[in-house]
């Protein structure tokens, strides 16, 4: 199997081992055995940090370069081949620019987070299989791990704002906070969904169950989900932090310097790593065909979200704070709630009752059922609430003007 | 539901704002995100333009005029230049008049593009429909390069006429123009006013009755939108507009949406008028026999046309010298700045925004 | 059916990514990044010879290392700065500095004390124009009536101290002359275009006349 | 065996201590800094110090699950609410009983220790599970998930309808509290 | 028996420990790049006066905020905890609907069914309009 | 010892917020104290379940045991729940207060002893 | 064609309610006595009458001895316009009463000639300056302001 090379690469226990010989031949016998665990596990987060920080100042650069593309500009492209030297040299200008910290400012807060902000976006990655083996860790409540490290995200927000005692950023951090945690309700639907058929909070399970990609499968999870993780990293239409147009620039207004940089690596991580979530949950994971190994799949998997998600960015305006806040409240919720009944009661019908599997032409009547129900359901939605908002009668000129001269 | 009652904060929004178009400054008292109180504030980018006109003689203002709405110079030459021929009774030739009106149907287009996409932005479109925009607008503006060697402060007219006749390469640009335009304004139409969103952060959001509209002195597109059929080109023609044939797009309620809405319809009537310029005009002279410095007999007159932003008008006094002894400007921008606070009260954050696009003010003009 | 807008809306952007001549019109000023094909045009060979005789100019252009100078495109009649002052035409009338609305033009006359015969018996000591505070409105060059000034066609002035913004007589006098053809009816005719660097004496100038009817219907006026 | 498990590695036992002693130094500090938004991120730090004990105790769902509510949701509740009330940062004061008090949770304290200390506990080993078993019990406990559920919708399943009508009945009454009567 | 648990755990708390230590070391070198004097490091006044569009603050803070914001964290608070009684019944609801057939999904239901009384009433009462 | 540990520092926490509720002006800081006594329980239930012998222990089969080796838990979970609705009626309450009177001092709102 | 309305109705209608306020007139504006000046407006914006229902502009004129604010007013209903003039003589504490009641696109243009004129408006909610800041002194378009 080509997979082979790769797997060691990037396998926990291939660096454990390597690492157990070493210290075995430098002559620690006896506690051999948890130095090269620590050192594996070290050696191996510091590896996927970085890569990570890498692939986010790679996705800035790709993000800029789409996005000028879209607005048919060219972006940036003088740093190196295709502007590709930009992140790095947009990095080193933050860290060599002065890191101002206002005189009112909450001093520890404002420094600390960015840290808070960075740390739990990181995290998320722990838990994500590239391929049938987990990257770092196999947990297993792996996506109750990634739920409940989210909503860090929310108090460190919180904390930058707060932290900066600017009007803007208050401002941006209140609704930031408030939009977070409204829409993390809608997404946790959207993964119960996935959970009813999975059977398992693991994410390398969630892999496995997926015979027939979830996406095909619960089209409306996959909606509910996908919008409230758009709303999560707050990205169009949903960017109600930032709103640089309304706040100036929202929550990290008063930050710069390398602090800036943090937040700005934990912003942009955020599509990466939130890519990688739902190209596990609902693409298939690194599921694809043989002949190139899983991970080139499972990135190029994530390289279509991503992708998705800047055409989308680069097309649609903002909603309103408060069209958000009911977007999230009155019609994700109800669709996740109508959709997760819909699919435990196709589960309850269609399940072997011995064995308890889901076989793949069981999830195909089910993705057939779940895809009528999704068109019809999206719909009748929008042309009620497209009737009740947008309908709109034929302009009558006023009496109040005339133009023709009424005669004396 | 008023809620707990909570102490209202007051911000300024401006003049270092992304999105007051410009150093306009509001200071906006805010219930959470409810706007309960605001008051602009002007005069960053005062120059004073009445003041150094009183010192300048009459073809010297054309060049101030310029520098008052920055987006649209040829609407204030028009305004300006017609002003004093009316004071001093001179006749403008035929094509001249021609010209002049294709030109400040191209500005027009080109105001209104920059307003239709400046308003996207504010609603947060991360400027692709702006770009869309401005990539038309340079197009025009490089027809105006083509015409009199500038691109944004043309001074273009001169009393009497204008000062420089346009060229073959004008008129075939304008012809590839004219024929390219109303498709992409087509799409423009079918990217920003179907997209539901912009509907939902638009509609019957800062609505102003006509009666309202009427009261608040508010003029252009703003009026129209108002449902207020008033347009000077029709209801006051000057130049050669009665010999043209257009309409007059109005709105439904009066609201951000029928705002931008009317711009885009009234970018297409403009299309039409120039392709209608265009098959009228005919050779001829382009500038009456205008001394340089005319000293029109005492006396007094206002004249108005209807720029992109409003009713335009130039209210001059002469004193028989070579400079005028008093020149006011009716400046649209700053006359439909009136009705902010009528409009935005009750509001959103974002809708402040919003509406302060759509009204689509222009500092230099606010402020001149 | 609601909803489609949003739908529509992403295929019109799609469209303007995946359409080339939707492009707008962007200029890498001052230089751009070429590939190799445009580097074969601009050598004037064939694509394919060209990569095969310099395949690491090909490779370096292909990476984007490779810049060439790109001008913005101008039309002739920019006013620009740098004006093109022909001292030999110049009266030291003065109209110029009459006209500027800034007054921005300062100009000191003298005697000059030789061939008053034949009418030069002004010397033109003082000609200063203050870019700093001009805005480039050509009220001067129009009133100028011995077409002695003309705008130019520049736009790279850019000085670090505003008092080098003053342009005198010896910059003016020692200029290379490239003058716009904006309010130069002549210079239309004689098909002069200051971008691609072509520069005019004093005597290819020329006078502006008004052009007769006739020949604003042949020229001008196409319709 | 299960308490092996902790005994045995060195790593564990070294990260009990950190996790600990970090644990009751933000707890100290949510009683003791003056600041109370401050006071609340060091709440928070506890939350997570206790998510980090109950993963130490094999409790992986309740370390998810104090993440979510705690951390996700009742945090963000007291900040708002700490935004909403003024006198933020003078107001995390105690008032003139404070040191009787202290000497009350001092006793409270030292009580409970020398009890804990002094109780025999009957601790399990492998000798307290059925011996055919042993393997399927562990198995069952490592991934305990589908165990909670089962007991939450069968042996707890009134008390589990019953936190809805709690929650239910608070968050009515908090919207009710809350709102202003016009 | 735990061994192999608390070897992912022990990943996923080195990993934490090196996603915060690595921000903390850009910030430290940073500071390290102030002192040596290759980042500049020259507060003043101004520059640390706090930005609102060019102005000195109107207000002296914001004291109290709008109580959508807590109404909105109020119904999180209730739905947070229903998600957390959703996971579980999720994971095993194949299985238990096998063993126990529709009484699984109705418990749900039941349980679902009163929570939303309570969005009902925040909707009702517009505590989800925010106007 | 191991049980021991988890007892000692559930019961520090529990001392810990038993001073906060006791000592504290600030009602919302008396509220978080609160939660500092919920979660010194909790360490304190999971602990006891984890490692102490359920009385039935040997006579019950298998699944049984590891219910009630997640009787505990159970708890756990239910004491948490009820924490978020206490904290979410109590918040409101405290706001309700400091709406009439304008303070959260608990020192301040004596009107109860009327 | 926006016409201007024949003088003599305008003064017609004002004669009929409010005798001895026209100080004079000529073919296209009438002179109004400064006090009446809101009640002419009054009578002129009445939706039965001549229907003056848009204040075009208020201008405001430096003629050394006196000022003269010209208010142009347009009817969109019937398309005819009117100018009506008052004079304000002096150069210190002028005063004249303001129409913000009547046409509430007063408002800015007033203030701005309190601003650059100087002339104070009776009865404006918020007459401060607008394009200048608090606290300038003088008022830069009278004829005599010399700057610094």
């Amino acid at each position: 199997m080509t997979q082979i090379y790769f797997v060691q690469l990037i396998d926990f226990y291939s660096f454990y081992e390597m690492f157990y010989s070493i210290f075995q031949n430098l002559g620690f016998e006896k506690s051999s055995s948890w130095m090269s665990y620590i050192a594996a596990g070290g050696s191996l987060s510091f590896l996927a940090i970085n890569l990570l920080v890498l692939a986010t100042a790679f996705y800035t650069w790709f993000e800029r370069r789409t996005i000028a593309r879209f607005q048919v500009r060219r972006g940036p492209n003088r740093n190196g081949p295709f502007g590709l030297g930009q992140p790095f040299a947009d990095v080193i200008k933050l860290i060599m620019k002065e890191d101002t910290i206002p005189s009112e400012a909450d001093k520890p807060v404002f420094t600390i987070a960015p840290i808070a902000l960075l740390a739990p976006t990181l995290l998320i990655i722990t838990v994500i299989p590239i391929d049938d083996s987990s990257f770092l860790a196999t947990l297993n409540i792996g996506i109750l791990f990634i739920v409940g490290i989210t909503s860090v995200n929310s108090i460190a927000i919180f904390m930058a704002g707060w932290g900066s005692r600017n009007k803007y950023a208050i401002l941006g951090s209140m609704r930031g906070a408030a939009m977070l945690i409204s829409y993390e309700i809608p997404m946790a639907l959207g993964i119960t969904s996935v959970l009813l058929i999975a059977g398992s909070l693991a994410m390398s399970e969630i892999v496995a169950k997926q015979e027939i990609w979830f996406i095909a499968v619960m089209p409306m999870g996959f909606f509910v989900f996908m919008a409230s993780a758009t709303a999560e990293m707050s990205r169009t239409p949903f960017d109600q932090i930032e709103a640089e147009s309304e706040l100036g620039s929202g929550y990290n207004t008063e930050f710069s310097g390398i602090k800036f940089a943090i937040l700005f690596l934990a912003e942009f991580m955020a599509p990466i790593v939130t890519s990688a979530v739902v190209t596990t949950l609902f693409l298939g994971g690194s599921q694809g065909f043989n002949f190139l190994p899983g991970q080139f799949w499972f990135v190029l998997k994530m390289f279509v979200v991503i992708f998705a998600l800047l055409w989308i960015r680069s097309t649609w305006p903002r909603l309103r704070v408060d069209q958000i806040m009911g977007f999230a409240w009155k019609i994700l919720m109800e669709l996740g709630f109508v959709n997760i009944f819909l699919i435990a009661i196709e589960v309850a019908i269609l399940m072997d009752p011995v064995t308890g599997i889901l076989t793949s032409q069981d999830m195909l009547i089910m993705a057939g059922i779940n895809w009528v129900f999704t068109i019809i359901t999206l719909v009748f939605l929008a042309n009620f609430l497209g009737k009740r908002n947008y309908d709109r009668p034929d302009p009558v000129p006023s009496p109040l003007a005339n133009m023709e001269p009424k005669g004396e | 539901m008023t809620g707990i009652r909570t102490e209202p904060v007051t911000v300024n929004l401006g003049p270092q704002h992304p999105s007051t178009h410009g150093v306009f400054r509001l200071r906006v008292t805010f219930d959470g995100e409810e706007i309960i109180d605001l008051e602009p504030v002007f005069g960053y980018l005062h120059r004073g333009t009445e003041k150094l006109a009183e010192t300048r003689n009459y073809t010297q203002i054309v060049t101030l005029t310029d520098r008052m709405d920055y987006v649209a110079s040829m609407s204030n030459n028009l305004a300006y230049v017609r002003t004093v021929e009316k004071l001093s009774g001179i006749q403008v030739p035929e094509r001249a008049q021609y010209i002049r009106v294709i030109c400040a149907e191209l500005q027009r287009i080109a105001s209104h593009l920059m307003a239709t996409g400046f308003l996207l932005n504010d609603i947060g479109a991360l400027a692709t429909p702006l770009i869309y925009c401005f990539r038309e607008r340079e197009k025009i503006l490089d027809l105006f390069e083509m015409l009199c060697g500038a691109r944004i402060t043309l001074s273009y007219m001169r009393p009497g006429g204008i000062f420089q006749d346009a060229d073959s390469d004008f008129w075939n640009a304008l012809d590839i123009l004219i024929q390219e335009l109303p498709h992409y304004l087509d799409e423009l139409e079918a990217l920003i006013s179907k997209n539901e969103i912009v509907l939902a952060r638009t509609r019957s959001v800062g609505i102003l009755s006509d009666a309202d509209a009427i009261d608040y002195g508010v003029t252009g597109p703003i009026l129209r939108a108002s449902r207020v059929k008033w347009d000077l080109r029709k209801a006051n023609p000057y130049e050669i507009y009665n010999r043209l044939d257009f309409e007059i797009p109005i709105g439904v309620e009066g609201d951000t949406y029928d705002r931008f809405h009317v711009r885009l319809l009234e970018m297409q009537e403009s299309v039409k008028i120039i392709t209608q310029c265009i098959k009228q005009i005919e050779k001829g002279p382009i500038r009456a026999n205008t001394p340089y410095f005319i000293r029109p007999k005492p006396g007094e007159t206002y004249q108005s046309v209807e720029g992109p932003k409003g009713e335009l008008g130039f209210y001059l006094i002469s004193d028989g010298g070579v400079s005028p002894y008093r020149c006011k400007v009716r400046a649209p921008s700053f006359i439909n700045l009136t009705p902010l606070k009528k409009m935005m009260l009750g509001w959103k954050m974002g809708d402040l925004i919003t509406i302060l696009g759509s009204i689509d003010i222009v500092l230099g003009e606010v402020d001149r | 059916m609601y909803g489609l807008g949003l739908i529509k809306g992403l295929g019109i952007t799609m469209k303007n990514l995946v359409i080339p001549n939707r492009q707008f019109n962007i200029y890498q000023y001052p230089n751009k990044k070429v590939t190799p094909w445009d580097l074969a045009k601009i050598n004037s060979s064939k694509t394919f010879p060209f990569i095969a005789k310099n395949p690491i100019t090909t490779f370096k252009s292909l990476v984007g290392l490779v810049n060439v100078e790109e001008r913005l495109p101008q039309h002739p009649n920019f006013r620009g700065e740098e004006f093109a002052w022909y001292d030999n035409r110049c009266t030291g009338c003065a109209s110029c500095a009459k006209y500027c609305p800034l007054g921005i033009i300062k100009i000191v006359t003298g005697t000059s004390g030789v061939n008053s015969q034949e009418g030069q018996s002004y010397d033109l000591e003082v000609f200063d124009i203050d870019i700093g505070r001009c805005m480039f409105c050509g009220l001067c060059v129009e009133a100028c009536p011995y077409d002695a000034l003309h705008m130019g066609s520049g736009f790279e002035e850019a000085q670090y101290q505003r008092s080098n913004l003053v342009i005198d007589i010896n910059k003016l006098k020692s200029a290379e002359k490239k003058p716009s053809t904006w309010f130069r009816p002549q210079l239309v005719k004689q098909g002069h275009d200051p971008i691609t660097g072509d520069t005019a004496d004093w005597k290819k100038v020329g006078r502006h006349e008004k052009p007769s009817l006739d020949d604003q219907s042949e020229r001008w006026a196409k319709r | 065996m299960i308490s092996d498990g902790i005994a045995s590695s060195l790593a564990v036992e070294i990260s009990f201590w950190i996790i600990s002693i970090s644990t009751i130094f933000s707890a100290i500090a949510v009683v003791q800094i003056k600041d109370l938004f401050r006071a609340s991120l060091f709440l928070i730090l506890t939350f997570l110090g206790v998510a980090g004990l109950f993963i130490l105790l094999g409790a992986e769902f309740l370390a998810g699950i104090q993440l979510m509510i705690y951390v996700g949701a009742i945090s963000v509740l007291i900040i708002f609410a700490i935004l909403m009330t003024r006198e933020i940062e003078i107001s995390n004061q105690s008032h003139y009983m404070r040191i009787l008090v202290s000497m009350v949770a001092l006793g409270f304290m030292l009580l409970a220790i020398s009890l804990i200390t002094s109780t025999d506990w009957q601790l399990i080993d492998e000798r307290s599970f059925p011996q055919n078993q042993t393997d399927e019990i562990i198995n069952t406990v490592q991934n305990s998930i589908p165990t909670l559920s089962k007991m939450l919708l069968t042996e707890y399943v009134l008390a589990f309808e019953m936190v809805g009508v709690l929650l239910l009945a608070a968050v009515l009454g908090a919207l009710a509290l809350v709102r202003e009567k016009k | 028996m735990l061994d192999e648990y608390f070897k992912q755990y022990g990943i996923i708390a080195i990993f934490a420990a090196i996603a915060v230590a690595l921000p903390t070391a850009l910030m430290l070198i940073s500071w390290i790049l102030s002192i040596l004097k290759v980042r500049p490091n020259n507060p003043s006044e101004i520059k640390s006066s706090i930005y609102e569009c060019g102005f000195e603050t109107i207000t002296e803070r914001w004291n109290q905020f709008n109580f959508r914001y807590y109404s909105i964290a109020l119904l999180f608070v209730l739905f947070d905890v229903e998600v957390v009684f959703l996971f579980p019944w999720a994971v095993s609801f194949g299985i238990m609907s096998i063993e126990f057939g529709a009484f699984v999904m109705i418990e749900m239901i039941i349980f679902v069914g009163i929570l939303a009384l309570g969005w009902i009433y925040a909707w009702k009462k517009g505590s989800l309009e925010w106007s | 010892m191991t049980l021991e540990r988890f007892l000692i520092i559930g019961a520090i926490l529990f001392s810990i917020g038993l001073y906060g509720v006791l000592s504290k002006k600030h009602s919302i800081a008396v509220l978080m104290s609160l939660e500092l006594m919920f979660n010194g329980i909790n360490v304190t239930a999971v602990a006891l379940s984890r490692y102490t012998v359920p009385y039935l222990l040997t006579t019950h089969s298998g699944e049984k045991v590891v219910q009630y080796l997640l009787t505990g838990q159970i708890f756990t979970i239910f004491i948490i729940t009820v924490a978020a609705a206490e904290v979410a009626l109590g918040l409101a309450i405290i706001i309700a207060i400091y709406r009439t009177h304008q303070s959260v001092l608990l020192t301040d709102s004596n009107q109860l002893k009327n | 064609m926006t016409e201007i309305l024949d003088v003599s109705k305008i003064i017609n209608e004002i004669n009929k309610e409010l005798p001895n306020c026209i100080v004079k007139n000529n073919d296209d504006s009438v002179w109004i006595r400064p006090d009446d000046i809101k009640k002419v407006c009054s009578i002129l914006k009445n939706p039965q009458g001549l229907d003056f229902s848009f204040l075009t502009s208020i201008s405001a004129v430096d003629y050394i001895g006196y000022f003269e604010i010209v208010y142009h007013l347009t009817s969109m209903r019937n398309n005819y316009s009117a100018i009506i003039k008052t004079k304000c003589y002096g150069r210190k504490n002028l005063a004249l009463p303001s129409v913000i009641d009547i046409w509430k696109t007063a408002d800015l243009q007033e203030r701005e000639i309190w601003d650059l004129m100087g002339i104070q408006f009776q009865g404006h909610p918020n007459l401060k300056r607008i394009l200048l800041w608090e606290g300038f002194d003088g008022h830069p378009l009278r004829k005599d302001y010399l700057g610094n």
